[in-house]
């Protein structure tokens, strides 16, 4: 008589490592985020000028603008592979795609806190609502709402699906906080780059421009950096569990 | 053990029980049985507290329903239709759960040897909302036991247990029997009724229309008496 | 497909207009909103008059929230939905059936409420009634339509009745941010019309793209 | 009628299905038997297209599975575990709606009839929600079968019914065969199943163990083989 | 008694902590109610400022409300609450059980939403920080048992996810209007402090009275 329920149940053949590309990678893109980092910032505290008005509390802006353009990329990147993943439902897209939607809620939440110690200088408040604010706001609570959706219970593929319309669906905010200062007239918010309703675009001083742009590239290259390794990270969780439940049913027969 | 008398429920204006009169010895095992919507699920129910009869009288173990819902409730075991199962928790945290509810002093003991008894120990730690249909009725099972009751109420303990979990079922029924446990069992499989109860109560339209003693597990004469009572008449 | 969506509209109506629950909960929830902001603001103080578009809107999104949740998760007794599931037609046309439902209801708790509103709080509109209706219409479709859809996404969770807000409010935002403005404009400030028109184009144009993006997502969603 | 081959489906890390290879022909009626746990539902889910297999192709008529979505799912009607019916609608209505759903003609009165097959026309137009279980799983049936299906996947369909009904489905299962109807049923009473099938498929641990015609009701043919597979092995 | 209380409450926390779900889910909705309340309302406008003691506490009843509905919506699933009910313990205890695990959370979600509002609001405190709390928790206190007590009596009903609100409302708005006029004397105007000592006595009174009642009554409503 069986008095159990035999608990045979086969795990998967184990996927062959994604990661059939030479390890070197992820130490050259370190090594290029260091030097790209280090140039940062030196170019934002030694070389750029410091501004008339607000004085060295401006050095913030390189940081604020590289992390929100760092952020609108990883949400670019979730975006694309979002669509990727309906249509070729490989689990490895569904990785790229969370894992730059995590890296993407970080960078907006550091927008997020510098943003407000700079208006605490610059405004003397930590928060007003105003289109730029509010949009950025909203973004941050878009991913973190795909967050959630992550969370939720069930098997991977049904999440990955939902995150994955989500996160097509969420892209929406992106353009919208960008141009947000351009459609709409912002009292406080600043433009520099192109013209807003109510404003011009301040432009900034040629140093302080090559500062910007080394800043940017830094954070984007930290950005690949932490994509890469994510998901190298994600796919060792996964192999884990693999070997996790063969392991368990080894043991149990 | 269980004394009925004159039993009546009604919902709105329609009448599910109508006067059932009964009276059940401790130690018996006896089974309910009757066609779809005759009233024996809401018996049962009754019997579990958890419908007020609308009038009549009902004690279990001399102690009358309306009054001493406590003492009454940690004696019987109740299984229905449904699972009365937490889904995002597993077997043994389930059973812990209801274990510690009803004061049983060594509940997560008693827990991992009924997941054993059952026949799901590989799935101890597994969340029960994955499970198969069989595999949840196992775990009502090991549920409606876990503090040794006194009576046992099942509404259909059979469905969706397979041939190994019928017989584990079935050995549980007698071994807590010898022990002295009553049972109450619904069921519409006529085998099952016949090996394990040694006696037969039939129920149709709200009213106890049989009730006789089996011996020697005479599945003919219940299916011969059901027959008669049920489809003979109508 | 349409057929079907009909169909499915029918059945959601027709057993609301044999209970009336949903949208009983949803009018007299309306009317508790008002209650509510009529303590917080005193009516009688006539500055703020000036919060009446946005008190129309948080009305419309808070019963609109509830009767959202309702759709979906009614189709979960008893595995319904499965059953829909396995039926004959595109899933489209289950978001189509269950948006022409919920939209419907949303327009009659409006109908109701907001004339309420108005009479409680003695407002005068001095703008034009015609465009204030069209910005209802416009505000209650988008938010109707992106709602059905993420109600549908929501109802894989378990506790989708907590989620659905959370994916809801940010993604409509751009949406009420619009509609509260043209409304605040249309019915106080018709100077500004122009901006206000301005807000209704860039509503509309995300009620278009939004619409035909849900259309087009929903099979994914619905995907078992 | 229907062609599966090297079908899996896992959940997670879990594999569920492992590799079924299996081929029905237009006519047959197919009892799948197995312990609990085994993915008999699971298998019956991903041929009603509720659940998309891991790998491998299931054909329908000629027809795959992931393609041919709309037509799949006018062929078949599906019994599950759970009734599928709208709580607070009457009979009729359900009927009426899912009949519309379908694209049956004349809708009303294929429920009616339908209705009465399964003996509940006292209950035609009372909402389904205070029913009792064997009566909601008449009207699933009824449900399942609304539009006439050349494949019927019924998972469990005795559950909860009486005698008299019992006898009423297997005449609609033996009639329906007789129109050239498909029929896969999952069950755990080898006693229908012997009954009404006429080639038993035995599924454990996801994979199919056995399989093998039926003739002349052997009873005891089915019961000695599930012992040989299941617990013989064992 | 209060020994099964404690174990009710233990499971669902437990199950909370497993999932971090619902608690997760009701911070975030707070942050979204702020949102929400902000471009409903202009909160550059400096009179907008008077209603954030408002805004507190529709945050508390809004986010509240979810979690109590989740709080026996959550014993829906298998008839878990049956399981309950033929358990061997007073009905009261079921009651105690789910009050505690409501109002820990409670208690949690406004600990992280609350000094973001402040924020966000840049809003400044010139009042009595302890007396703030204290009138945070007798409110909450009030609201949550209140609320528990509903939230059964509405777990009855097809669709109780809509009717706990339409039942909540009326019934919490003395405890609300109480604490919202405390909140606002402690936290703009002290001179005034007396007067909100007299809305805490009368709030705590109302607490203690309806906590004695619900205690006495929650038999009838979870009677079967
Ligand atoms: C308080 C919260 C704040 C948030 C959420 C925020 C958000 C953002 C975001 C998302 C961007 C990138 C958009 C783009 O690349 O166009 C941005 C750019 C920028 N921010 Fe902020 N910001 C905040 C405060 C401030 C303050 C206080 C200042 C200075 C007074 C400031 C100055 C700028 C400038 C100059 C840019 C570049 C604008 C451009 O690209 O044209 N921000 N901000
Ligand atoms: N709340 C109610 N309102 C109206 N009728 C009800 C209600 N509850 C049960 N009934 C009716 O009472 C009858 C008996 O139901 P019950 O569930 O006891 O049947 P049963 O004997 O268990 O049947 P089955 O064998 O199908 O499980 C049914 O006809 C049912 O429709
Ligand atoms: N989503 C899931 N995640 C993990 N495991 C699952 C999932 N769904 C099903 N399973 C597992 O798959 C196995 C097969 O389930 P299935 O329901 O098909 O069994 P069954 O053969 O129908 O059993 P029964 O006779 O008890 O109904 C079970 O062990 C179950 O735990
Ligand atoms: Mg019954
Ligand atoms: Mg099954």
């Amino acid at each position: 008589m069986s008095m159990n329920l035999e608990r045979e149940k086969a795990t998967l053949p184990l996927s062959e490592s994604a990661d059939a590309k030479s390890p070197i990678l992820p130490k050259i893109l370190l090594g290029i985020t260091i030097v790209l980092i280090l140039t940062a910032i030196y170019l934002t505290f030694m070389y750029a000028d410091i501004e008339k008005t607000m004085g060295v509390v401006q050095k913030i802006f390189y940081f604020h603008v590289g992390s929100a353009a760092t952020a609108f990329t990883a949400f670019f990147v979730t975006f694309i592979f979002s669509i990727l993943y309906l249509v070729k439902r490989k689990r490895i897209f569904d990785t790229y795609a969370s894992v730059s939607a995590e890296i993407g809620l970080i960078f907006t939440t550091l927008v997020l806190t510098t943003g407000p110690i700079w208006a605490k200088s610059a405004w003397n408040t930590w928060w007003v609502w105003e289109p730029r604010l509010t949009t950025t706001l909203i973004l941050w609570f878009i991913y973190m709402a795909y967050m959630m959706i992550r969370q939720m219970d069930g098997v991977w593929d049904k999440k990955a699906r939902l995150c994955a319309v989500f996160g097509i669906i969420g892209f929406t905010d992106v353009p919208i906080v960008f141009f947000a200062i351009r459609w709409w007239q912002t009292k406080f918010h600043p433009i520099v780059f192109g013209n807003g309703v109510s404003q011009k675009g301040g432009g900034i001083a040629d140093n302080m421009l090559v500062a910007l742009i080394v800043s940017i590239f830094a954070l984007l290259s930290l950005y690949t950096y932490l994509l890469n390794r994510g998901v190298e990270f994600e796919n060792m969780k996964i192999k884990v569990d693999q070997y996790k439940e063969k392991l368990r049913e080894d043991l149990e027969n | 053990m269980i004394e009925i008398k004159k039993l009546t429920k009604q919902a709105d204006n329609k009448l599910i029980l109508r006067g059932i009169d009964l009276s059940i010895e401790k130690g018996e095992t006896v089974a309910i049985l009757g066609p779809n919507g005759a009233g024996k699920s809401t018996l049962l129910k009754v019997l579990a507290t958890l419908i007020k009869p609308s009038s009549g009288l009902v004690k279990i173990n001399g102690l009358d329903l309306k009054k001493n819902h406590l003492e009454i409730k940690k004696l019987f075991g109740y299984l229905p239709h449904s699972s009365l199962l937490y889904d995002h928790y597993s077997p043994l945290e389930n059973l812990v759960f209801f274990g510690k509810l009803y004061g049983v002093t060594n509940a997560e003991e008693r827990a991992i040897e009924l997941v054993k008894e059952v026949g799901l120990s590989f799935f101890l730690n597994e969340p029960v909302k994955n499970f198969s249909r069989g595999m949840i009725q196992r775990i009502a099972i090991a549920r409606s036991i876990v503090h040794e009751p006194e009576l046992l109420l099942l509404d259909e303990p059979h469905t969706g247990l397979d041939q190994g979990a019928i017989s584990i079922l079935n050995n549980v029924i007698l071994s807590m029997k010898a022990k002295g446990t009553t049972t109450l069992m619904v069921t519409h499989d006529f085998k099952q009724a016949a090996e394990i109860c040694d006696r037969i109560i039939i129920i149709k339209n709200g009213k106890l229309v049989d009730d006789f003693k089996l011996e020697d597990r005479a599945l003919n004469l219940v299916s011969e008496k059901y027959q008669l009572q049920v489809e003979g008449v109508s | 497909m349409i057929k079907t969506a009909f169909l499915l509209a029918k059945k959601d109506l027709y057993s609301e207009l044999k209970t009336k629950q949903v949208l009983t909960t949803m009018i007299i929830f309306a009317g508790l909103v008002i209650l509510v902001f009529s303590f917080a603001f005193d009516p009688a103080n006539n500055t703020t008059k000036a919060v009446i578009p946005g008190v129309i809107w948080v009305i419309v999104v808070f019963s609109g929230i509830l009767g959202l949740n309702r759709s979906f998760l009614s189709e979960q007794r008893n595995d319904t939905m499965q059953g829909l599931l396995i039926a004959p037609m595109d899933a489209s046309s289950i978001y189509l059936g269950k948006f022409l439902a919920n939209f419907t209801m949303m327009l009659v708790v409006e109908l109701v409420s907001i004339p309420f509103l108005f009479l409680l709080f003695d407002f005068k509109i001095i703008g034009s009634i015609p465009y204030f209706i069209l910005i209802m219409f416009i505000g209650s479709f988008g938010f109707i339509s992106i709602g059905t859809f993420l109600a549908a996404l929501a109802a894989n969770s378990k506790s989708s009745e907590m989620l659905l807000p959370l994916l809801l409010f940010p993604v409509t935002s751009p949406i009420l941010i619009g509609v509260v403005q043209a409304t605040r404009i249309i019915l106080t400030n018709m100077e500004k019309f122009s901006s206000a028109l301005a807000w209704i184009q860039l509503v509309s144009a995300y009620d278009v793209i939004f619409f035909v993006l849900c259309f087009l997502l929903i099979e994914y969603v619905l995907e078992v």
